[in-house]
């Protein structure tokens, strides 16, 4: 039996969208996933993204969220490396 | 006024979105591209943005100076692509009553921006570019990134 | 530039002035006329300075300046005669290379203009007017000062 | 045998120059006066004045000066009433 999925979609910005090569994916997840899983999903995917994460933070619907915030089917997930406005 | 643009920063249009009879000061805070970092001649900057949030988080700012001082308009304008040498990639404006609010909800307002705001800077030198990130730069030089 | 001017002070000139490209940051503060003051309504105000010696004193606020702050570059305008509502009466420009020295230098600046320099303002009320002079102030009414 | 005079340029402002009416005078005085005796000389002619005596500030040559400052001849000599630019 399946376990039921939830589909997020993922921005990336800056270096981790370089690293990438992508703005922006649709990731299918476990349905119990949390914010810090799209983090480790893009970790194990592209290794240069190792240095990265502990740097990075996760916004859901465009608000910063801690790590273990829940996710649900049709969020807007963003990596947001260190910011640099100004 | 918030705004993220891709248009040159004018001064002049960022004081009269501020100007109002009752404001006796005014202080705006212009950040420019300086042709200098780290000990490397920078040619120009680009900057991209997470613009709905951006302008979220910079509209939260606003509601967190309007809590802590008594001032009357401000705006706060991002620019974002390439920002050549000496233009402004960011300009902040606040008018209040007194000049003592205008200058700390200003200066408070670059903070916060420079804080939270979902925007970056990639510093373009001669051979090479990297990404400004707090905790680590991300560098490359100009034949690595083919 | 230090300027005393009877001309509207126009901000993107006072900002050409002190563009550098060694310059990160540029503070830029106007003093603008406020439609209240003392709880009485102001119609306009007016300023008479003694020019050469105000252009002598604020000449000494950049000197000041320079010795604590590693500025790049700074300009006072002052305004005299009539300044309407919401003009400048005074403006101030500093870039530097980080942002913390363009907004103390700038706040320092006005600051010491309005202790120091020899310029005077006078109120302009619906029905009276008044010089602005710390330690009292020197009213008549309009029928008075015919 | 009358005591040598100096002759000083006395510049009014604000007040100051709307008590006396006048923006410039030309002050003769005796050859040991100091600044201060200025402002003695404006306040005995203009009683209005009185209550800024306290106030004033004088400079010489543009130079705020103290009110024992030595006069010579041919100085300019301003009454500073309190400043207020800005």
């Amino acid at each position: 039996m399946d376990l039921p999925k939830i589909s997020v979609t993922v921005k990336l910005f800056a270096s981790v969208k370089d690293i990438a090569r992508v703005s922006e994916a649709t990731l299918e997840l476990p349905a119990e996933s949390v914010a810090g899983d799209v983090v480790s999903h893009f970790v194990s995917q592209f290794p240069a993204m190792e240095g990265l994460r502990s740097y990075v933070r996760v916004a859901v619907n465009e608000c910063y969220v801690d790590v273990s915030h829940p996710l649900h089917n049709g969020d807007d997930v963003a990596l947001i490396p260190p910011v640099s406005g100004g | 006024m918030i705004e993220i643009t891709d248009k040159k920063i004018d001064v002049a249009i960022l004081l009269g979105s501020v100007q109002v009879p009752e404001a006796g000061g005014i202080d705006i805070f212009l950040g420019t591209t300086r042709n200098h970092s780290r000990g490397k001649k920078v040619v120009r900057l680009e900057y991209e943005a997470y613009t709905p949030m951006a302008v979220k988080i910079i509209g939260q700012i606003e509601n967190e100076i309007r809590a802590r001082w008594n001032i009357h308009k401000i705006s706060i304008v991002h620019r974002i692509g390439v920002v050549p040498l000496e233009e402004a990639s960011v300009g902040i404006a606040v008018s209040a009553s007194h000049r003592n609010e205008a200058f700390e909800a200003c200066r408070y307002a670059i903070d916060q921006l420079k804080k939270s705001a979902p925007i970056w800077k990639k510093e373009i030198f001669e051979n090479g570019e990297a990404w400004v990130e707090a905790g680590g730069h991300v560098e490359k030089s100009r034949d690595e990134r083919k």
